[in-house]
């Protein structure tokens, strides 16, 4: 009992967040989804397929995102042992694979007509393929132990190594001379997208990461749930 | 003058039960402080506390007066600790097993460890044939071979017929003789007569069914 | 230091020699699977060449993967492990001295015979330095790897299989450029940045590798 | 008798649900293994259809293989296989009971994903029926002949590699044949003969492998 | 009238050396015998040639007079084996690890088992978290679930606490009772003052050294 003092309060704290974060999110993946198909004018070569994109694109930047925040809150919980940056961690996790599958999906799609095939193994296609497998990994790991504690330590540790495959992903397109396309948002300087493909990009990034929290929250708080039926259980059980 | 291993209130969550509860003891040197409780009432789990393998959840550990937490090195390089599995390699022979032990605990006698529990006659062995007591008398030849202050023993008499009981009691009295304190959880009593005892049972958490 | 690092080097080494000739079955696993290739694809000249470094990376990679209980699972069963945790020897300097045992018992043979591989697979002259250097660069990263995910997976069920499953995406990257290297070399390309690649890897493995097993070590015998 | 042998097929099933996503971890395995070979090889579209066949099958056996230490290795070395042979239930009952729960655990989900695979490996259409089908025949052969490679490795050290090398070449003529249906099949030519002779080797494998696992496990437990 | 199980002069070889020679017993229905001897005379070996385990190197083992070479089955079906392992699963709960036991040697009464030894309380708590005792008295069960003629237990008291070894003792004594027999290797007496001794040492080949 004695470790659930404070995820209490993140209780209390979700109870706050969660009917705002649901809503918002569906709202701005709503809006997103009108302006990507019905607004946003077709590219010029692209023609209408360019549309994949507003799925495509945010739910790779989910995939990175989701990542990084598990982490870091993986180091959390191995440096401060906070419980609850495990629960973050482990509640991640599925929320990653979902977009890092879309993202695969969505740009395999794409790449039919662009590329005239599904899947091509250069490094940007590979490196998003490992970071699909981490998760998988880290999912499989979390639950190969009795000792749930056991699972959370052994799984953090494993994330933190497979956050060298971040960087990978994010500067493959620079490093080696690939067919995908390079970061044209998410530059330093000034973004090379028109404002019109711009704000449906945004907004379902934006709804992306809302639905990622929403997530987040629900699944803490059943963790944190079967962690006291757990300990109530074992304590019945007695010595 | 502090004594060389002491707990204050030590807490110990197994998974994430609670074993025990506001443990405190002290062992002097020179003495023996037998561990005894009913089964899962936590003298594996605080062993393994004194050997600084698990962190207690709550409490200190003191080694010489120093909390074990501040430098656990210095504490560690001190104890022995033999547990109820044996870490005995079959395909190695008795006294291979033993000399790397010695060795990686940084020097030692060999041979006066396997006579200590009359190994050496099975020395050439290799000890995948050894029987239930012989292995156990090899992890205990361990004791004799590498000097260590602490000794925190997890039921030693385990398959140990009278002759090495014996040898290991001699061990145990020389052991205290030379200041040494030893630790041992037990269900069958080893003789020692002057020896302290702590129920671990009772520092089990209130209104816990026994098993 | 050195001296206890020697001593747990060699006691794994004969540990193993002992334990009848156990680097060798390594190597003829890698021997079968690479041989399973031609005999599943169908043995055109030109289709094996193309083949050739590709499935010989494979079987190496597979090969190191299956030999990685022998890295800490025994000694985490009998509770070996756990003592050598307590022993003053730190364990960083314990994975060390362990995961260099391994290669030697793994990485090592693998090198030696993957030539002989390479004429199985009617692999072109100019192959072979740039193969028997790849390896000798890319094995090493695959030990410490390895010994991640066998330190991570201690305990665990299925461990086997999980280890396979941790370890194998991590090996892509060195399957990527070991590869890329050896068919740059047939190829009369410039071998120099794939090889630069691998060096970096084994750099950052070694540190990063260390700490990670350490910290696992630690956790299975919490 | 029946209702014993399902006992034993329900333990088994059970024991790995409980272990997590156990079967799962052998499919991912099997998926990861698949998807090294584009990786070593280089992907053209072409070299992928001639290779498919053979990568998906090979893939198919080696996870087999990794799975088998479930078979006896854990019952040998927890003592539970010692029991059994002490119960009233003969041995072979029990070893069909062990090899059918670990044809579920693994042959199963391996049928059932290949299908993916090919496609991944780009396969043309006409070759998915043979290919389920030479897998279903295939994979219970395979656990048979695990079966036995793992009873006769228990107690030897080092079982995990040893087994694959012993079972490795029986699961060769497994290969051959299962490739040949499926290329026959894409490449439009009958394939009466190669699943003619996988079902004779699944007819011959189960008395077979039977008594030799039956045999084997009685001398291990000596 | 045959007693249940009975043996002339055994030979048993291990390894390549022999542990004991010209090897009799006998043991009468409603009798305990206490098997002891040092380390490594032979206890365990003896213990499994009499499961049928291990095939004596000479000699012959009776059944009810029947030899059990003859008729293995009949003699297995009958016999309960309690070793120095315990063939227990981690992943499975106390009762699933017995109920499994039970289901094998078809049929039995799960729960008075697990009552036997006051496991009852643990019975849905999976395996890997007993203790050493805890896991001890999960193996005993078995004897209280299952009814088979002939009992071999190997060391069965160790890491027993005192309520579990008096449990242990009461089951043994109510088997007796009831006409079984009870053949248990040990070397901290068990308490049965009545209860015929073995010397396994006795039967070690002439002029070796003892180990
Ligand atoms: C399965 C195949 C694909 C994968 C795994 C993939 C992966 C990714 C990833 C991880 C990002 C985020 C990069 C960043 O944050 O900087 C991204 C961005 C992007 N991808 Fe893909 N992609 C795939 C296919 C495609 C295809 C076929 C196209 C179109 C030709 C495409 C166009 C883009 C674009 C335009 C971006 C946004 C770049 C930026 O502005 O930052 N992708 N993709
Ligand atoms: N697998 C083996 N191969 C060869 N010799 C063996 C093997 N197992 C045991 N031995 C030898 O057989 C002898 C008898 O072993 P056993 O385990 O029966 O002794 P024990 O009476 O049970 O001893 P303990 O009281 O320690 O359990 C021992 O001296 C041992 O060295
Ligand atoms: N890995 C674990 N996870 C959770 N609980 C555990 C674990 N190991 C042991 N326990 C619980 O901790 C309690 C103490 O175990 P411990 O082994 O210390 O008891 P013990 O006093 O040594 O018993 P015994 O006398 O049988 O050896 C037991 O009730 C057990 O159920
Ligand atoms: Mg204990
Ligand atoms: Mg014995």
């Amino acid at each position: 009992m004695h470790q659930l003092a404070n995820p209490n309060r993140f209780l209390r704290l979700g109870r706050a967040v969660l009917p705002w974060s649901a809503s918002l999110s569906l709202v701005c993946i709503g809006a997103g989804l009108y302006l990507a198909l019905f607004v946003s004018p077709p590219d010029y070569q692209q023609k209408e397929t360019v549309r994949i994109m507003y799925v495509h694109v945010p739910s790779a930047w989910m995939a990175l995102f989701v990542y990084t925040s598990m982490a870091i809150s993986s180091a959390l919980s191995l440096i401060w042992k906070h419980p609850l940056a495990d629960l973050i961690a482990k509640a991640s996790a599925p929320v990653g694979v979902g977009f890092t599958f879309i993202c695969l999906a969505t740009g395999s799609l794409w790449g039919k007509p662009m590329w005239g095939t599904w899947w091509v193994w250069d490094a940007r296609l590979t490196s998003v393929l490992i970071l699909f497998f981490l998760y998988l990994g880290y999912i499989a790991l979390n639950n190969a132990f009795e000792d749930p504690v056991r699972g959370a330590k052994a799984s953090a540790v494993l994330a933190l190594v497979g956050a060298v495959n971040l960087p990978i992903i994010k500067f493959s397109v620079d490093w080696w001379n690939t067919l995908h396309q390079p970061a044209s948002v998410t530059r330093l300087d000034t973004p090379a997208v028109h404002s019109s493909m711009l704000w449906p990009l945004l907004l379902m990034a934006f709804g992306f990461s809302l639905f990622y929290l929403t997530i987040l929250v629900l699944r803490v708080r059943s963790e944190i749930a079967a962690a006291k039926i757990r300990n109530i259980q074992l304590a019945e059980a007695g010595g | 003058m502090y004594p060389p291993l002491s707990g204050e209130n030590l807490m110990c969550v197994r998974g994430d039960r609670l074993v025990f509860n506001g443990l405190c003891f002290s062992v002097g040197a020179g003495c023996v402080l037998m561990l005894t409780g009913r089964n899962g009432s936590g003298k594996t789990s605080l062993l393994r506390l004194m050997a600084g393998i698990m962190a207690p959840a709550g409490g200190t550990l003191r080694y010489y007066g120093i909390d074990c937490h501040e430098n656990p090195n210095g504490h560690r390089a001190d104890i022995h600790y033999v547990a109820h599995y044996d870490a005995i390699k079959s395909a190695l022979t008795v006294r291979e097993n033993l000399a790397f032990w010695v060795e990686l605990h940084g020097g030692g006698d060999v041979d006066s460890g396997l006579d200590a529990f009359g190994l050496l006659a099975l020395a050439e062995l290799p000890a995948q044939f050894l029987s239930a007591g012989q292995r156990r008398r090899l992890v205990l030849a361990r004791l004799a071979a590498i000097d260590a202050g602490v000794w925190l023993l997890d039921e030693p008499s385990v398959a140990l017929d009278t002759a090495s009981l014996e040898s290991l009691r001699n061990l145990i009295v020389g052991h205290c003789a030379d200041g040494g304190a030893v630790i041992a959880a037990t269900h069958s009593d080893l003789g020692f007569t002057d020896a302290v005892t702590l129920d671990v049972s009772h520092f089990a958490p209130k209104g816990q069914v026994a098993p | 230091m050195i001296h206890v690092c020697s001593h747990i080097v060699l006691r794994d080494l004969r540990l193993s020699l002992r334990q009848g000739l156990d680097a060798v079955i390594v190597l003829m696993f890698f021997v079968i699977t690479v041989t399973l290739f031609p005999l599943g694809v169908g043995p055109e000249p030109n289709l094996m060449i193309r083949m050739g470094p590709g499935v010989i990376w494979v079987g190496a990679l597979l090969s190191t993967m299956l030999s990685l209980d022998r890295l800490f699972q025994h000694d985490y069963l009998d509770g070996s492990l756990e003592l050598m945790l307590l022993s003053p020897v730190p364990v960083e300097a314990m994975v060390l001295a362990k995961v260099f045992a391994h290669w030697i018992l793994t990485g090592l043979p693998l090198i030696i015979v993957s030539p002989l591989l390479a004429v199985l697979m009617n692999m072109p002259a100019q192959g072979y330095g740039v193969l028997i250097l790849s390896m000798l660069l890319g094995t090493p990263v695959s030990s410490f790897i390895g010994a991640v995910g066998g330190a991570l997976t201690l305990g665990a069920r299925r461990g086997g299989v999980l280890v396979s499953l941790l370890v194998l995406p991590l090996y892509i990257p060195l399957l990527i450029f070991g590869v890329s290297a050896v068919d740059a070399a047939i190829g009369g390309l410039p071998v120099g940045t794939a090889l630069l690649f691998l060096s970096a890897m084994l750099v950052a493995a070694i540190p990063l590798a260390t700490w990670a097993t350490s910290a696992a070590l630690r956790q299975a015998c919490e």
